[in-house]
């Protein structure tokens, strides 16, 4: 039965892809845009939550592999100048070697400690970047050649979050799901029914940042221009980790939702410049307090209550 | 189970649509151009003297009854957002601009890293964008421009303004200068390059020369050896945070040389206000000044200062004249297709508040440079003579 | 026993040591093929520590442990899982938000990935049949009663495919009808070519299950034999009703805790007591002042689906002494935290001094003079001995505190000694002095000693009931929740004997004793 | 090789920085240590206080070091609200929700400070401020020297509180075994929301001595919190006088990077600092000493 629905939710994913890759057909610029704005911001929700949902590790270090992965590309496009999905590949690479390599440091950090040591990461390259001018500096980089037009960048981003969303769901729905579910419920007694979690939740790791470094790169390569600030900021960070609780955490669905709501937002707010960051922070501590599972949550147990209420 | 997961797509779906397109779309019978600024954020000091500068302008336009296109005359809808200081925020926001508001031609943001970022959209979507706040040459170098127009000053005249008006002004110092500026592009443009050069062209000598990140906050041990080293000309290039911060850790170090200078930083009036009279004597290269004798100048200071009852600052000219120059091109084109009113911008030929204004062929102005000098909690022209509005204090106290 | 030359796993001098603490004491055991090994003896003997330390959990201090002749004392749990040791643990921890069949493809799918998922679920179904989970396979973790749950933590085992089953307490917490059932499924797990060791409290499912057992007393293995042996020696006896410590050889264990025992105050008579304890003793209420100090009625609380009270009567006057028995998950300690607030009862009603406080936070029903000595003693690591006592002051100003503080210096003069050291620096037996003089600290009206006597040496025990004893003489109300009947019955007034959540027996102490069901509820002989 | 002058005096007012920056971490160590909460407004709290610190000189004209109490009073009466009605009622939820509702304050605070207060950056003009003080060959900013003092002061006045007050051994006892507290008596949720109010205190008073010592705006607090972060960990959690020790350490080390690869390179040094710390030794790095 598991696998069964595995496979329907894959169906309905690649369904979805393929209804999607035809969009720019019909669906014009702003949709496009609108469009190309959520797949990106889906593929990083996804792999924050293929880390906190799945393995229990709260990040705030997803700028940082988003940054590295625009950096990567930029350096490949214009030095090497490699076709794009040559570059994306190797921004993945990158992603999840950094990963692997700061992960014997922060895996030592239990809860709250990897979710600082993760944000001092991104902090660091970030220093890193504007102090180095081979980097560009604070100025950045700017990409040689013109950007691919729209309609092929959103292809991209659409196949960044199809990767991301199937890898949640392999890890949701195949055996791994129950390995990493132990891992994050009761370490101790998942090592007694012989997983091994330090290799577990580096997995995790290293895939999620793999997959944040290869939206980095397509986001870059749509911009034409990174610098440190931008790249590296904490903004990409925080607004994932607001997507997923707006969304609801560990839910299938709380990522896509919460990317949909956030980019929604922002753009309903985008008239009220003054104050908009402001009401943001207040749509976003009411929902913490009063929708704990997030939007989809609410939404689940609004729906169940309808079908308790149905037969009645 | 899953019949609801699909209920959510679609209600999730819906919901985005609705918000983006009830709010979306032009009125026919109007002119609409945008903006992405930085309202929060580091750089929000900048938006808000844009915004004015931009309201302004088109706020006169519409009170003259708007535009006319094709025959009927139309009104001018200016959408202004966000981009909180955030490249990132500027791309997106234009996207949208262009493709939701379906903005004819845009005006720019502040900086180079903000108005790159929004111009390459707008290059990108064929729709002209005509901007103040990035130096020329650093426009310049990012690409071969077809749509975006910068108005601005040079970086290399700024540069050789103050050593020019140092020796027009026959100040005499030890010849020792000392050049700290951050690694922003323009940072990098004139303490890197041009100022070493023109030092030696000038007969200094430079015995220091630091760099350091845009937002660093501890200058404690470049002041202490331009200190030690004696330097009495100091050439700074900072954003005001850091202008203000280098001033007062001189003056907590015990470091006055006889001439100080911070580019850009040293410019608006919140780093007088923030420093009081440690800003006394501090020179700043300026493109623009309500003294100007050039139609208009004094009106725009004085309406500033009335409306927002804060000091004003030459950014609200050029963002004023940025603005003017595109309704003009407008109505030139007398119509909304983005191409004639690129060409027609091509064509802007006029003085404006901030003087004569003809874009080359890489699509830029330049505008003319003033040497500043605060005094007493404002600015006075100091350089060059013919515009002077006050007599050079020397040495800084 | 079907002879085979070498021994399926090999103990050979393990030992584990907590700071100053010896909790295994350079025990040897062999597992044999097609065997069911009982390892039994008082809390604290260190059963679950011998578990730890075969399943991986708790690395070794000295000593060896060989599975097939293949050294695995250093891998970790994980390896040792893979390697055929499969555990269970004392309370369940099943993943709670998996299903059953879930929490058995952890095991499955750890220890061979690829397997084919049809196969999969055939020795899943036969897991789950055999351990009668076959109806709830789909169902959360969550939604399983205590039973049921212990019977997953048995499959989760099983699906290691272990040569090795460690079964720890299976039996603690459930009732006779429930531990008949969990005895039919052990010896049907039962198995020619894997070995079991269970560790239990409830002794019928070991005199059941095992043909020889173990008896571990203070981290030492005290008698090895088979089982009927074991049961009819008195030795055992004698340290299951806690008299056995009387019989070891006196200050044994770490020569604090000698120590310590030395300094303990010496009894007094009744006047000096009330002199030296008078800081501490809450004024009684006047004479004839109505309500009891505590009163319950028809308490009912457990933890999500484990009901462990099921309707509990109990009143307490003024200056009574009562003692709280029964076997291991009685419900003893879930009492406890009812009366201290950490519990709210799903029913029932919790009167202090007349008050109803059901509902009310620990912190007020501590104010209202009620202190608790947790089990587990639960010292703060941070504070120094001093400030772990002072924490406990609450409505006291400086003068009175120095007063307290010297009152229990005077019970405790070792406390005194160490009284700048940290809290959790201290041995156990010290530790326990301070958890003790701690409840003091509050001048409470009413302390709840929770096992007190918990893992530490007979000579210990002996001068921290002396200790107890003074305060009795001092006049104050003390409820005593004891494994070791002896001691709690010689100081009681009255005693009450927990059975599955509702008090079985009750009466003055002598009857108590005397009475045989008090044997059978601890060691279940007589059936 | 600068001259020994230059580096006498950078390593001085190096230290002296440190002291005034483990101030403004004291407040985010007292609530990480007590409530295992990242307070990501920490950063706008230090804001609110050299904004307090700000206007208080603006509008009595008496200097806002005089105000100190007054302004550490007015963090600590906004912080009880806070606590009360946001924190308080996700205390039985993961840290995210916590973590991420102190975030969604912050940039209403940053909005807030733009809307109210414009996005000028400010300084507090005080002529202390920018007065040096020169030992021979060494010269170090007066206003470091007093806010270091000030910063020492009071952090041994807090380390004071939680190492010998009663309420002190409340806060360390409920932070190390909760449960065990309660039971004693003592009302954790009262003494998590003191912890939080006496941690924005510090925050004002840090925030004011920031205004004076250097320049703010609405945006400023970013940069503090990650410094704050630091040193925190530095020093270990919730540990007072290993902030202080972070701080210094903090400032030492950063000196000295800016004196060898240039003053732009002091955060990235405090950064990877940071982390190295961070990675191999959780507890701070003096985590042994205390033991």
């Amino acid at each position: 039965m598991k696998t069964h629905s595995g496979l329907a939710e894959v169906g309905v994913l690649c369904g979805a892809f393929v209804l999607l890759w035809f969009a720019p057909v019909i669906a014009d610029d702003y949709a496009l845009q609108i469009a190309f704005r959520v797949l990106i911001y889906l593929s990083l929700a996804e792999s924050w939550n293929l880390l906190a949902g799945s393995a229990g590790l709260v990040s705030l270090g997803t700028s940082c592999f988003v940054g590295l992965g625009a950096y990567v590309a930029f350096g490949l496009l214009n030095s090497l100048d490699m076709p794009l999905p040559l570059v994306l590949v190797c921004c993945a690479l990158a992603g999840g070697a950094l990963a692997a390599l700061v992960s014997p440091a922060l895996f030592r950090l239990r809860g709250l400690y990897f979710t600082v040591g993760t944000l001092a990461l991104a902090e660091l390259l970030r220093l890193t970047m504007v102090n180095v001018s081979a980097f560009g500096g604070a100025s950045g980089i700017f990409l040689r050649q013109d950007p691919p037009p729209l309609p092929e960048l959103f292809h991209y981003a659409l196949v960044v979050a199809l990767i991301a969303s199937l890898s949640i769901t392999a890890c949701a729905r195949t055996r791994v799901s129950v390995i990493l579910r132990a891992v994050r419920d009761d370490e101790d007694a998942a090592a007694q029914m012989g997983v091994r979690p330090y290799r577990v939740k580096l997995g995790a790791f290293v895939l999620a940042s793999a997959l944040c470094a290869i939206a980095g790169g397509v986001q870059a390569t749509k911009l034409g221009a990174i610098e440190p600030y931008g790249m590296f900021g904490l903004q990409w960070s925080i607004d994932v980790l607001a997507m997923v609780i707006i969304g609801g955490v560990g839910l299938r669905l709380g990522p896509l939702v919460g990317a949909l709501l956030v980019v929604a937002l922002g753009e309903a707010l985008a008239d009220y410049p003054e104050a908009h960051i402001a009401i943001a922070g207040v749509i976003l501590i009411v929902l913490i307090r009063f929708a704990p599972r997030g939007v989809v949550g609410v939404v689940a147990s609004l729906s169940s209550m309808m079908r308790r209420r149905a037969p009645a | 189970m899953r019949n609801y997961k699909v209920r959510l797509k679609v209600g999730a779906a819906v919901t985005v649509a609705s918000i983006a397109l009830g709010l979306g779309g032009a009125r026919a019978d109007e002119i609409v151009i945008g903006a992405s600024i930085p309202l929060s954020g580091p750089l929000a000091g900048f938006g808000s003297f844009e915004q004015w500068g931009y309201k302004r302008a088109v706020d006169e336009v519409n009170k003259a009854g708007g535009i006319s296109i094709g025959g009927t005359k139309q009104m001018v809808k200016l959408i202004i957002r966000d981009d909180k200081t955030d490249p990132n925020a500027t791309a997106s926001n234009t996207e949208s601009l262009i493709s939701r508001d379906k903005v004819v031609a845009m005006l720019g943001s502040c900086t180079p890293a903000l108005v790159n970022a929004g111009a390459l959209v707008a290059e990108r979507a064929k729709k002209p964008i005509v901007t103040a706040c990035d130096p020329l040459e650093i426009f310049k170098s990012v690409r071969k421009w077809n749509y975006a127009w910068d108005l601005f000053f040079s970086v290399p005249e700024l540069a050789a303004a103050q050593f020019k008006a140092l020796t027009d002004l026959g100040v005499q110092t030890n010849k020792k200068v000392a050049i700290w500026h951050d690694n922003g592009p323009d940072g990098q443009a004139v303490g890197g390059a041009i100022w070493p050069a023109l030092a030696k062209e000038f007969g200094y000598e430079v015995v220091q020369n630091a760099e350091f990140p845009v937002d660093n906050t501890q200058f404690t041990s470049i002041i202490a050896e331009a200190k030690s080293k004696g330097a009495d000309v100091v050439l700074g290039d900072a954003i005001t945070p850091q202008a203000i911060a280098i001033r007062k850790q001189m003056a907590a170090a015990g470091y006055t040389p006889k001439v100080l200078n911070i580019e850009k930083g040293a410019e608006p009036v919140q780093f007088a206000e923030a420093l009081g009279k440690l800003s006394d004597g501090i020179m700043v290269g300026g493109y623009w000044d309500p003294s100007f004798p050039y139609p208009g100048a004094a009106d725009l200071a004085k309406a500033f200062e009335s409306e927002t009852k804060l000091t004003s600052s030459q950014h609200i000219a050029d963002s004023y004249a940025a603005a003017q120059i595109l309704l003009d091109a407008i109505a030139v084109a007398g119509s909304t297709d983005p191409e004639k009113i690129n060409a027609a911008i091509a064509k802007t030929d006029k003085t404006y508040v901030v003087g004569p204004v003809k874009f080359d062929a890489e699509h830029t102005s330049k505008l003319p440079i003033v040497s500043l000098q605060w005094q007493s909690g404002k600015t006075v022209i100091v350089w060059p003579k013919a515009s002077a509005t006050g007599h050079f204090l020397f040495p800084m106290p | 026993m079907n002879a085979i030359d070498a021994p399926l796993l090999e103990v050979r001098g393990i030992v584990k040591r907590y700071g100053g603490l010896v909790a295994i004491d350079h025990v040897d055991l062999q597992l044999w093929p097609g065997t069911i090994t009982g390892v039994i003896g008082p809390n604290g003997a260190g059963k679950s520590t011998l578990i730890g330390l075969i399943g991986g959990a708790v690395p070794p201090s000295e000593g060896t442990i060989r599975l097939d002749g293949r050294d695995v004392s250093r891998l970790p749990a994980s390896e040792r899982a893979r390697a055929g040791i499969g555990r269970t643990y004392q309370i369940p921890r099943p993943f709670l938000d998996m299903t059953v069949e879930e929490n058995l493809e952890v095991a499955q799918y750890s220890i061979e990935p690829f397997i084919r998922a049809s196969l999969a679920r055939e020795q899943r179904a036969v897991l789950l049949a055999r351990t009668g989970l076959a109806d709830v396979a789909r169902l959360p973790a969550r939604a399983l009663p205590l039973l049921r749950r212990k019977r997953l933590e048995i499959a989760r085992a099983l699906a290691l495919k272990p040569r090795i089953i460690l079964l720890d307490e299976v039996g603690a917490g459930l009732v006779d009808n429930e531990i008949t059932e969990l005895i039919a499924l052990i010896r049907s797990i039962a198995d020619p070519r894997s070995a079991i060791v269970i560790v239990e409290h409830v002794l019928r499912v070991v005199r059941e299950c095992c043909e020889r057992s173990m008896v571990l007393n203070f981290g030492k293995k005290l008698i090895e034999g088979p089982t009927a042996e074991i049961f009819a020696n008195d030795q055992v006896a004698a340290v299951y009703l806690g008299t056995g410590g009387v019989r070891e050889p006196a200050g044994r264990g770490p020569p604090t805790e000698a120590a310590a025992a030395q300094n303990v105050v010496h009894v007094m008579g009744p006047a000096a007591e009330r002199r030296v304890m008078s800081p501490l003793i809450a004024p009684t209420a006047a004479e004839g002042a109505g309500a009891p100090l505590l009163e319950l009625e028809g308490i009912c609380a457990g933890y999500g689906q484990a009901r462990v009270l099921r309707g509990v009567d109990l009143t307490i006057g003024e200056g009574q002494v009562i003692a709280i028995l029964g076997a291991n998950g009685a419900g003893k300690t879930t009492l406890a935290r009812v009366i201290s607030g950490a519990i709210v009862p799903t029913s029932g009603v919790l009167r202090i001094a007349g008050e109803d406080v059901l509902g009310q936070p620990p912190h007020s029903i501590a104010r209202l003079g009620i202190a608790h000595c947790m089990e587990g003693r639960r010292i703060f690591s941070t504070l120094s001995v001093q400030e772990n006592l002072l924490v406990a002051a609450r409505n006291a100003d400086a003068s009175a505190a120095g007063e307290r503080l010297g009152a229990v210096y005077d019970l405790f003069p070792v406390l005194a000694e160490r009284r700048d050291h940290g809290g959790t620096s201290m041995s156990g037996g010290q530790q326990q002095m301070l958890a003790i003089g701690r409840a003091l600290m509050a001048r409470p009206r009413l302390i709840i000693f929770d096992e007190i006597s918990l893992g530490l040496a007979p000579v210990i025990m002996d001068k921290l009931y002396e200790a107890l004893a003074v305060l009795k003489q001092a006049g104050m109300t003390l409820i005593i929740i004891e494994q070791d009947v002896d001691r709690a019955l010689a100081l009681a007034d009255h005693a009450y004997v927990l059975e599955h959540g509702v008090f079985g027996l009750s009466g003055p102490p002598s009857k108590i004793a005397a009475d045989p069901r008090l044997r059978h509820i601890y060691i279940g002989t007589a059936d | 090789m600068p001259e020994i002058g230059i580096v006498l005096s950078t390593v001085v007012s190096g230290v002296l920085l440190g002291g005034m920056l483990a101030l403004t971490a004291l407040g985010l160590s007292i609530v990480l240590g007590v409530m295992r909460l990242v307070n990501l407004a920490h950063g706008d709290f230090l804001v609110v206080g050299a904004y307090a610190g700000f206007f208080f000189l603006k509008f009595t004209g008496v200097d806002p070091l005089v105000g100190l109490p007054v302004i550490a009073l007015l963090l600590a009466a906004l912080a009880v609200p806070l606590y009360h009605f946001l924190l308080a009622p996700l205390s039985t939820r993961g840290p995210e929700a916590q973590m991420m509702t102190m975030f969604a304050v912050s940039i209403i605070l940053e909005n807030v400070f733009v809307l109210a207060f414009s996005a000028d950056t400010r300084t507090i003009e005080r002529d202390y401020a920018t007065l040096p003080l020169t030992f021979g060959s060494m010269t170090v900013p007066l206003i470091y020297v007093i806010g270091f003092s000030i910063a020492v002061a009071l952090i041994l006045m807090v380390h004071w509180l939680i190492s010998r007050s009663g309420f002190g051994r409340d806060l360390r006892a409920s932070s190390a075994d909760a449960q065990a507290a309660e039971m004693l008596g003592v009302d954790v949720k009262r003494v998590q929301m003191l912890s939080f109010a006496l941690g924005a205190a510090c925050a004002g008073v840090g925030g004011t001595l920031i205004g004076a010592a250097f320049q703010f705006g609405p945006s400023s607090g970013g940069a503090y919190l990650l410094n704050s972060l630091a040193i925190v960990v530095l020093g270990g959690l919730g540990n007072v006088l290993g902030t202080l020790a972070g701080g210094l350490a903090l400032g030492f080390l950063q000196s000295i990077g800016g004196l060898v690869l240039g003053d732009g390179y002091r955060d990235l040094v405090g950064m990877a600092l940071f982390l190295l710390v961070l990675a191999f030794r959780p507890d701070g790095f003096l985590a042994r000493a205390r033991s």
